[in-house]
């Protein structure tokens, strides 16, 4: 026999009448933090300095491993051990594995960085490894935290405000700051939003506007002074195309309803086991892809791909988006790896602004591979409608940006 | 208990001044985008620690100072905790960062892998950020949750 | 006293005397539902969600949804 | 056997999952979405049981995709029994999934959870009266630290389904 609802609340209601005493409870100091958490004039504050120290304690830890160490290890020791031994200097193998090198005075001079060398072995592994591992880490473990104490519904409930008005909810902070770590959880995690619509606008916002964690380090890396603006310009682009989205989707955008649990003392077990799988799941995808990625960036690179492309495509970039004729081959290679393309801009000369275009035309090209084949398992339509947007986005925001820029007169 | 929670009153309300003030001086100093360093203190004047962080140490002294009335009553004493939690977090940053910036040894090419020690003790000698400052002072709201423990 | 759960003030309190229909399956599993007390915590402002509290348990509502739960208030 | 894990979402439900199975954990995408859920196996009395971690949900009434997988693994699973966590200090809406449960003619356990924080709460439950009224076992647990997990398992066996009218019965009546 099934009951209706309130058939079935009317006997919960005579069950927990004969089961259950409510003692006096008296609120306890979590309960009393916990609400004020929630209420907007000092959950705010709280919520400006949590996300000051993820972002601090990012870029500690981050520079830590990155600059204290592995930039040595790779640059001093690794790269000028393999260029020593790595057979057949200036043959095609040894220009795609280890470097590519460049030419000085006329003449074949040998890369001195990691970043300048293109290799798979060098580049990729340095970026891979040296670069994403440690930003990876730190993201996915204080995510994990917050995640475990109970603080992400309280986010939630703080921005709902502002997500509603391109058609989300508060919850969907929760995949756009998955995908800070990595796009492929971040479209795993548009499931907790309710209707296609929500999805959809979700998924195409996160494969375009949330640099992932991988490019996110690197830019830590090498143009951390640039950094502010290039997010910034992000963010204002997630909102201004989420509203647009919002208004042209078809389809309903439900309101929120979530449960706002107490505070928890976390658990380190569950903490160690949630990152562990995420870091696995990450470098599952992550590891091939940039080795991969590097390998046909420097195919490419060889046979005349990408310069073709880059002369071909020069009139747009320099004409629609004002950046330098050189920025064409890493935005053609972006396509495979946005971390490797970053890497790759920051060796080009060029103005501060151009820079900040050329980056923020990285973050919102084409999404990694991986996060391409993950939205194609949500359904090929909604692949295509992302990709449409997409093409629109790269087109108009990259040009929107041209302009601020000659009106601000720094372009 | 009357006379008790007065004193902790006053020294909170003190304690809120000073943070207030530090947290004003912190935005000031990045507003004229330069630094500041007297003593022990010293004022980053960047956008990110400077700018956001003052912010942050403002609120602090915000809610010290909206939590000192009525001192005992759960809810006033939760502001007086998160306005310590928010320094907690602002001086949490400030050492972390320096700990991890006193291990390598930052230098170029193949020198040595970590730091010397003595440059290692180096890394922590002061000037400090105000909220580093603030830290052991803001450390005596411990001291008044286990009290409430016990009380209950 | 009648009133929306939307424009209910902070601290209030109220029992849940009417919800429109399409709507009381959504919000049943959360434990609302006519007959039951429930405290307003904080309402977020331009038109942000509110969050109330339910047999001890804090729920978030978004604005449209509290607007179709009406509360008899304690006077 | 195969049992289902089920409850609401953040009542600790993996941390009974990680308590309970062993180092033979499965991590699985549902058909044709993106939600992930998780099987384990453990040994009851000798006899391999397969526990699978269905994603939490509030009602079988879903409103979202996680929710909608959640129901569907319910579904498609008739011949199973159900553990169904509750958070002990929000009974009452527990207890509303657990009768959706029951309705549906599964046999089920009930685990209270994070019993401890009901204590501190000062919420009396009387067990064995809630016992006696549903028709099913009820476990007081506190997954964290491990309590109540052993007596939880031995009495899956008692698991049986459960008459709605019986359970009418035993509060005595609607009204």
């Amino acid at each position: 026999m099934k009951l209706t609802i309130d058939q079935r609340w009317d006997l919960i209601d005579k069950i927990a009448k004969q089961t259950i005493t409510f003692g006096e409870y008296r609120h306890t100091l979590k309960d009393a933090i916990g609400e004020f958490t929630v209420k907007p004039l000092t959950g705010i504050p709280i919520a400006i300095a949590v996300m000051y120290a993820f972002w601090s304690i990012f870029g500690s830890f981050a520079g830590f491993f990155t600059d204290g160490f592995f930039v040595r290890l790779f640059d001093a020791y690794w790269l000028p051990w393999l260029q020593e031994v790595f057979p057949g200097q200036g043959g095609w193998l040894y220009t795609i594995m280890v470097d590519a090198g460049g030419i000085e005075g006329g003449e074949f001079v040998l890369s001195d960085n990691c970043l300048e060398s293109f290799g798979v072995l060098t580049s990729g592994l340095f970026v891979a490894i040296g670069v994403v591992l440690p930003a990876i880490v730190i993201f996915y473990l204080m995510l994990a935290l917050l995640e475990d104490i109970g603080y992400m519904p309280r986010l939630a409930v703080l921005i709902d405000t502002m997500l509603h008005k391109i058609g989300l909810h508060g919850y969907a902070i929760v995949p756009t700051i998955l995908s800070l770590g990595c796009n492929v959880p971040g479209v795993t995690a548009t499931r907790i939003l309710e209707t296609k619509k929500q999805r959809f606008i979700m998924m195409t916002l996160l494969a375009i506007f949330i640099p992932c964690g991988a490019q996110i380090g690197i830019m830590q890396d090498v143009i951390p002074g640039l950094m502010g603006w290039i997010l910034l310009y992000l963010i204002i682009g997630y909102f201004i195309f989420g509203y647009i989205l919002n208004k042209i989707v078809p389809g309903k955008a439900p309101e929120f309803l979530i449960d706002v649990p107490p505070y928890r003392r976390p658990m380190l077990s569950n903490i160690a086991k949630k990152v562990w799988g995420r870091i696995a799941g990450f470098f599952k995808v992550a590891i091939p892809f940039v080795l991969l990625g590097a390998a046909i960036v420097g195919v490419l690179y060889q046979i005349g791909v990408i310069r073709f492309l880059g002369d071909a495509l020069a009139p747009v970039f320099v004409g629609w988006f004002g950046v330098p004729k050189e920025t064409a081959g890493p935005l053609i290679a972006a396509f495979l790896r946005k971390d490797l393309a970053v890497a790759q801009l920051s060796v080009i000369e060029m103005t501060e602004y151009q820079m900040i275009t050329a980056v923020v035309l990285v973050s919102i090209y084409f999404p990694c591979v991986a996060t391409f084949a993950m939205m194609l398992k949500e359904g090929w339509k909604e692949l295509l409608g992302a990709m449409a947007v997409l093409a629109v986005v790269v087109f108009a925001y990259g040009g929107l940006i041209h302009l601020i820029g000659i009106l601000l007169g720094v372009a | 208990m009357a006379g008790k929670s007065s004193v902790a009153a006053i020294y909170f309300a003190i304690l809120g001044i000073v943070t207030t003030a530090f947290g004003i001086a912190d935005i000031l100093v990045t507003a004229g985008a330069s630094e500041f360093a007297y003593g022990i203190l010293e004022i980053p004047g960047d956008l990110f620690r400077g700018g956001w962080g003052g912010v942050i140490v403002l609120f602090a002294g915000l809610f010290y100072l909206s939590g000192i009335r009525n001192f005992n009553e759960i809810h006033q004493f939760s502001k007086i905790v998160m306005g310590s939690i928010l320094i907690w977090i602002m001086a949490g940053c400030d050492i972390f960062a320096m700990i991890t910036e006193s291990i390598p040894s930052w230098e170029e090419e193949t020198g040595p892998w970590f730091n010397t020690l003595s440059d290692f003790i180096a890394a922590y000698a002061p000037p400090y950020a105000p909220a580093v400052l603030l830290l052991p002072f803001s450390l005596v709201v411990v001291y008044y949750i286990r009290k409430r423990k016990q009380e209950i | 006293m009648e009133k929306k759960l939307s424009e209910m003030e902070y601290e209030e309190e109220g029992t849940v005397t009417d919800i429109e229909g399409t709507l009381r399956k959504k919000v049943a599993g959360m434990g609302i539902r006519v007959g039951k007390r429930l405290k307003m915590i904080t309402k977020q402002p331009v038109k942000g969600p509110v969050v109330v509290v339910v047999d001890e348990a804090n729920t978030s509502l978004g604005l449209n949804i509290a607007e179709k739960i009406i509360v008899e208030m304690k006077s | 056997m195969k049992v289902l894990l089920m409850g609401h979402p953040n009542v600790g439900k993996s941390v009974f999952f990680n308590r309970l199975t062993g180092a033979n954990v499965t991590e699985s995408n549902y058909p044709g979405t993106t939600v992930d859920f998780t099987k384990g196996y453990m040994k009851i009395d000798g006899e391999d049981v397969e526990l699978i971690d269905v994603p939490g949900t509030f009602s079988l009434d879903p409103k979202d995709k996680a929710e909608e997988v959640a129901v569907a693994i319910l579904y498609e699973n008739k011949d199973v029994k159900v553990i169904c966590v509750i958070d002990a200090s929000k009974i009452e809406r527990g207890v509303y999934l657990a009768l959706e449960i029951l309705e549906e003619g599964y046999p089920i356990v009930i685990a209270l959870n994070m019993w401890d924080a009901a204590v501190d709460k000062n919420i009396q439950i009387d067990i064995n009266n809630l016992q006696r009224i549903l028709g099913v076992a009820v476990v007081p647990t506190v997954a964290i630290s491990g309590e109540g997990i052993k007596e939880l398992t031995s009495r899956l066996k008692e698991a049986r389904p459960v008459e709605i009218d019986d359970i009418i019965r035993n509060a005595g009546g609607l009204t």
